[in-house]
């Protein structure tokens, strides 16, 4: 195995396009190192990111939103006070990826390209209407979050791609997020489901939202039909009733050794239902 | 602690430092994978990844062209000719003609480094025939299951039996049938558990060495060198002597490293290299597919009971695999189902099936908490209800010394009574409850054993005293049997070193398993402590000119006793060690035998549970061990074994369990998906020692670390039906389980 | 003579008797006493057996057994 | 397959070695440089038996390379205790019996230390939630909880 550490991500996307074997881009390193160590993935060449000026680094954006380096680990994003106020429910989606010791390593990045459909920080991401910039050989391009996982452990990246930042939208005012998911111990387990909602607010009506679930299907969903069930509501039972039913009739899971289809299905519902309180409390002023 | 002001004891009851708390809190203490040796090699095991396969060809060419390997074994390097358990050992160290489960080693390999060993593994090319397979013990007792390993079965076996049925008993006494007509209400259930692993945080790990010459050393990680050595020896035909076994510190065990699992293969791998030595340590998935988990079982559970709680009959029926050799324990589990009980009328029949799985090993309490599952869940169901508090209908039932156990023969001294009142007055058990919490409380019951023991020790010249014991210490047993020596002899705790030694140093020792490091190892070196104060007696009668038998040994020194008694001012065992170069040479003693008066161990726990009606999990809220120690030597680590048992049991009552895909292989061979409680699930566990002295102990010892992870299977499955109204029937009662039986409930 | 008491499975060796009599004053005479009348028994008691003498298990095969004593024969016993 | 030279500070001493890029950091403290205080119980990050500092940043040592530690510092259980000063948690770890078998303390220790360091009074709710990713499996985790809260206490000058 070779091991590269480029200096920028042009290089990096250099190396990327020209190995012929097999390549794994090195942040964090939670899961690389856990695939090598099992023999599942024992990469031709290692490309180690995190020499790359600015990847450690979270900065506001002119426009108020936020650019998170792609070594940023968990614990750095807990401990950053202005994205905790701006997108709670990103951050405690990311907190809840492993232990403290995988927190002080795990990232947002690393965590959206291992392609798992149960990734913690990505639902997070998705309804906060996150998106990616993407160097490759023919430079940057951006996308939304959701288009790229494509399946487990897959994701739409085209060869000698590497994402090089994730960028958050500005929060805006009457705004709030949460993220919530179910395991069977209180720590340390992978989501059996997880629901993220985020949501603005014109006075007590719900203006505009967007909900993502995790492990209902082969990758995290957007709901656009869970989003409008509870838009233009106060968020009263008869909406909630309608968001259970929007985020179950999209629910496609399968039973594993993790959970039945059944279980997932009702209990996306359930945080559904628990995640849309919060962040709407968190909208109306809640501290985080 | 009460224990601890009103002890008649100078030490024994007493909290000391641990001897080996220093190097264990700095990283010093070594364990299985610490040790390197000069000219040593790594080994990495080639597994079948098919639950049952016919082994076709396996070419090691490619592995063996690649430089840096030294050597691979295959089955072939192994002596034939074995029977029975031994053969079963050679068959589970490396398969033969088949694999006969997913994780099954097929081929070592040893290589200049640990990644060379892996990539040459790699390289074996194994051509398998994929035969059907089994791993359901119900599915494994059907006409159609395919035969695991036809004429396994054992004489008990009647003829006509399904034929991974491999071990049949039944036993019992009284009339059952007319035991159920006396009874008020008669019912009848079905239980499942599912394989658990026993989780210990140290993976497997040795380093052997052996020479063309068949002698041989070895360092490893295990609960009995003497068993490792032997097993090993019987393995690979060597001479049994010809081996020395060193044991590291454990990083757990609990009854899974009392047999041997991959060591032959680095003795034969070192033997193949020219007796370099070779170091072999599994990983975490090679720990949960191919070392002992627990057997899984099923259970048939009928109990009648008057209107005032007193049982007039019980029957059990037990199937339990124990993968693909005979040895799970239902023998046992039906043993301990119903002892917390004095019945009159009793049936229990069990059933040793075979299962495309990992070779069954030990876990504390081998089978007890199966059977507990099922008979103390039917027990709080039947009290429930006939509106009768099922405490009280334990204590109805509840056997003293003299009654008979339900196994058949006579109780002598045992705590299960006093164990019993002592939870009944415990404030856990008037804390309110709030919505969807409730309490559950169940029994437990472990026989604790004694076994072949060897120690020795010596008085040095300071005065000081040397034990070596032949238990491995995982518990505090260091400190516990220092605290009975030192006690004994009069001298401080801090004076006495007690040394785990190698298998070269005293005769054969059974491991630590079966709760008898305390009392089997402690009461030997009480014995040969006791021979060393006879001869320093000697001394000093020499001395004084005085009869031996005038003598008596009284806080640490000898004193002239009877008709001498002040004639002499007292010799300390410093002055008569200071001497003993010249009085007759060294002062030791030693006792080798199977120390008799083992004591059994009754619990009793109570648990509250809040259980989330929309997700169907369940967070333990409070948690209570009662149980009888007998005599708590280091009550400390008294508490320990029980905290440690109960939350061993929380495990396997909420989460833990071997999962298997339709392929029969394991799907959650990884500690992420294997879950074992985490710190952030639990509540601080309280615990209350009973103290019923064992008589047939020096100090009372009766064995403690066992009994503690039977009752927590079924008092939290009684705690959930006190919350939800739901009786869980199949452990583990994971979330997707209770909240399924919740909707069929209506509820949830 | 010592009435040994054994598990109701080995009584198709037994001639169906639960409680058979033999002369022993040793754990190991039972043993061997149950493998000289009953030769059906004698892989079962090879395979591991264990003898409770009073309430106790037998810790050998020299462990003595009184005229009055219960004893009972069980599956070999071990823990973890 | 050749092998990377890695210059790094461990306990506060300047070390060399040569790794394979595939070996992890837990893999060159143990077997280059000797120092197996850290251990392996999982290799997949979930039982923190390996935990050790990284630039001051707990982490488990089975999930980073030992050529990532170029140049940065490293602390692990063998610095814990200043010479044959122990630090107040190796010192109630052994005082409350917060170990059994001991295997899992090396790592309990560092990730206890480095909670203390940055919230020296700790609730019971979050050192559990802290230390979950360090499996116990012989104690139960009462008294290695309660040997924290006991060590906070002393670092924070009260009386136990």
């Amino acid at each position: 195995m070779r091991y590269h550490t480029p200096s920028t991500f042009e290089d990096a996307a250099r190396l990327a396009a020209e190995a012929s074997g097999i390549t794994r881009f090195l942040a964090g390193g939670t899961d690389v190192l856990v695939q090598m160590r099992a023999g599942a993935v024992i990469p031709d060449d290692l490309i180690d990111l995190k020499k790359i000026p600015g990847v450690s680094e979270i900065a506001q954006t002119e426009e108020g939103g936020w650019r998170i380096g792609i070594a940023v680990p968990g614990a750095r994003l807990g401990a950053h006070a202005g994205l905790c106020a701006d997108w709670p429910g990103v951050v405690e989606g990311m907190e809840l990826v492993g232990s403290t010791q995988v927190q002080g390593r795990a990232t947002l990045t690393g965590n959206l390209c291992n392609g798992s459909p149960a990734a913690d920080s990505v639902p997070g991401l998705v309804a906060a209407g996150a998106t990616v910039e993407i160097s490759g050989p023919s430079g940057l391009r951006s996308a939304p979050v959701e288009d790229i996982p494509a399946g487990p452990g897959k994701t739409t990246l085209q060869p000698g791609e590497v994402i090089s930042a994730i960028l958050l939208p500005p929060r805006g005012t009457a705004g709030g997020d949460a993220y919530q998911r179910f395991i069977p111990r209180t720590e340390m387990d992978i989501a059996v489901v997880g629901c993220a909602i985020s949501l603005t607010l014109d006075g007590n009506s719900i203006a505009s939202a967007r909900v993502a679930l995790g492990a209902v299907a082969p990758t995290v969903l957007l709901v656009p039909e869970a989003a409008a069930a509870i838009t233009g509501t106060t968020l009263d039972d008869d909406a909630l009733a309608a968001l259970t039913t929007a985020v179950e009739a999209a629910c496609t899971p399968i039973s594993d050794k993790r959970g039945t289809a059944e279980f997932r299905t009702e209990v996306a519902g359930v945080l559904a239902r628990r995640v849309a309180k919060i962040a709407y409390a968190r909208a109306k002023g809640a501290e985080a | 602690m009460a224990k601890d002001e009103f002890t008649e004891f100078k030490l024994v009851g007493t909290r000391p430092d641990r001897p080996d708390g220093l190097d264990k809190v700095t990283g010093r203490a070594r364990y299985g994978a610490d040790m390197s040796m000069p000219g040593m090699l790594w080994a990495a095991v080639v597994r079948s990844p098919h639950a049952h396969a016919r082994i076709l060809r396996i070419d090691t060419s490619k592995a063996e062209a690649l430089e840096g390997v030294k050597a691979v074994v295959t089955r072939a390097d192994f002596p034939e000719g074995l029977t029975g358990e031994e053969w079963n050992l050679q068959e589970n160290t490396i398969a033969g003609d088949k694999a006969l489960y997913d994780g099954h080693a097929v081929a070592a390999v040893a290589a200049t480094s640990a990644l060379l060993a892996q990539d040459a593994a790699r390289l074996i090319e194994v051509d398998y025939e994929v035969l059907p397979h089994v791993i359901d013990v119900d599915d494994a007792i059907k006409p159609d299951a395919p035969a695991i390993r036809p004429g396994a079965a054992d004489a008990t076996v009647p003829e006509g039996m399904p034929a991974n049925v491999v071990r049949y008993i039944d036993f019992g006494h009284g009339d059952v049938d007319a035991g159920f007509a006396e009874a008020d209400l008669v019912m009848e259930r079905s239980y499942k558990t599912e394989a658990t692993h026993q989780g210990y945080i140290e993976p497997h790990a040795c380093v052997g060495q052996l020479g063309a010459d068949g002698k041989g050393e070895m360092w490893v990680c295990t609960q009995g060198q003497w068993y490792i050595r032997k097993m090993c020896a019987d393995v690979l035909g060597l001479e049994t002597a010809q081996l020395r076994v060193t044991p590291s510190e454990i990083g757990g065990g609990f009854g899974g490293k009392t047999t041997i699992f991959m060591e032959p293969l680095s003795l034969a791998l070192s033997r193949k290299a020219g007796g370099r030595p070779v170091k072999l340590v599994m990983t975490r998935s090679e720990v949960l597919r191919a070392t002992g988990p627990t057997a899984s079982a099923s259970m048939d559970v009928k109990i009648g009971m008057t209107k005032d709680g007193t049982i007039t009959a019980a029957r059990a029926e037990f199937r339990m695999q124990g993968g693909a050799f005979p040895g799970a324990p239902v023998d046992m589990a039906l043993y301990c189902a119903f002892a917390p009980y004095k019945l009159k009328n009793v049936h229990h029949i069990g059933y040793d099936v075979l299962a495309n799985r990992p070779k069954c090993a030990a876990y504390r309490a081998p089978g007890s908490p199966m059977g507990a599952f099922a008979v103390e869940s039917l027990v709080d169901e039947m009290s429930r209800e006939l509106g009768l508090d099922p405490l009280d209908v334990r204590l109805t039932n509840g056997v003293r010394e003299g009654d008979r156990a339900s196994y058949g023969p006579t109780f002598g001294s045992i705590g299960l009574i006093e164990t019993l009142e002592a939870t009944k007055a415990h404030p856990n058990l008037l804390v309110p409850l709030g919505p969807n919490q409730g309490r559950g409380i169940a029994a437990g019951y472990w026989f604790n054993h004694s076994g072949e023991t060897s120690v020795s020790m010596a008085i040095s010249e300071d005065g000081s005293a040397q034990v070596s014991v032949g238990t491995p210490d995982i518990g505090g047993s260091r400190a516990s049997i220092a605290l009975m020596v030192a006690e004994t002899l009069g001298i401080p705790y801090e004076d006495v070193r007690v040394n785990v030694v190698e298998t070269g140093s005293l005769g054969v020792n059974e491991p630590t398993h079966g709760s008898r490091a305390t009392f089997a190892s402690g009461k030997a070196a009480v014995v040969a402590t006791g021979q060393a104060i006879k001869e320093m007696c000697r001394r000093a009668a020499a001395e004084w000119g005085i009869d031996e038998d005038a003598v008596e040994w009284v806080n640490g020194a000898a004193q002239p006793a009877g008709p001498n008694a002040g004639k002499f001012p007292p010799l300390t065992i410093r002055e008569i060690a200071g001497k003993m170069g010249e009085t007759g040479g060294p002062i030791s003693g030693h006792h080798e035998g199977l120390p008799e008066g083992v004591g059994a161990s009754f619990g009793c726990h109570v648990v509250d549970v809040e259980v989330d009606p929309e997700t169907g999990h369940t967070t333990i809220l409070r948690y209570l061990v009662v149980q009888d120690a007998g005599r708590a030597i280091h009550p400390s680590y008294v508490e320990g074994q029980y905290q440690g048992g109960a939350v061993q049991g929380i495990g396997w009552a909420l989460n833990e369990e071997y999962i298997y895909g339709e392929d029969g292989r394991l799907q959650n061979a990884i500690f992420l998906d294997y879950r074992v409680p985490v710190a952030s699930d639990l509540p601080m566990i309280d615990t209350v020692i009973v103290e019923v002295p064992n008589p047939g102990h020096p100090f009372g010892v009766r064995g403690v670390g066992e009994t503690g992870i039977t009752p927590p299977l079924p008092a939290i499955a009684n705690a959930i039906q006190d919350a939800t109204g739901l009786r869980m029937t199949h452990l583990p009662m994971t979330p997707p389980k209770v909240l399924a039986a919740l909707k069929a409930a209506g509820r949830g | 003579m010592v009435a040994v008491n054994l598990w109701s499975s080995l009584t198709r060796f037994t001639d169906g008797a639960r409680v058979v009599e033999l002369e022993a004053a040793t754990a190991g005479q039972v043993l061997d006493g149950l493998k000289a009348a009953y030769p059906g028994l004698a892989p079962i008691v090879d395979a591991g057996v264990s003898v409770v003498i009073d309430g106790e298990m037998a810790t050998g095969r020299h462990s003595p057994i009184g005229p009055e004593s219960e004893v009972v024969l069980m599956q070999r016993l071990k823990g973890g | 397959m050749s092998k990377i030279h890695v210059t790094t500070t461990v306990n506060g001493d300047q070390v060399e070695f040569l790794a394979d890029p595939r070996e992890s950091l837990l893999d060159c403290l143990r077997d280059r440089l000797g120092l197996t205080g850290s251990k392996e119980g999982c290799g997949t990050g979930d039982c923190g038996a390996c935990s050790v500092r990284l630039d001051g940043t707990l982490v488990c040592s089975c999930l980073v390379l030992g050529v990532e530690a170029e140049g940065k510092t490293v602390e692990t259980i063998e610095g814990m205790a200043n010479g044959n000063e122990l630090h107040p948690l190796q010192r109630k770890f052994v005082e409350h019996a917060a170990l059994q078998c001991g295997f899992c303390t090396p790592g309990i220790l560092v990730a206890a230390k480095a909670l203390l360091e940055q919230n020296d009074n700790p609730t019971e709710t979050e050192i559990r939630y802290w230390l979950a990713g360090n499996l116990c499996r012989c104690t139960g985790y009462d008294k290695i909880v309660r040997a924290v809260m006991d060590a906070a206490a002393e670092l924070r000058g009260e009386a136990a």
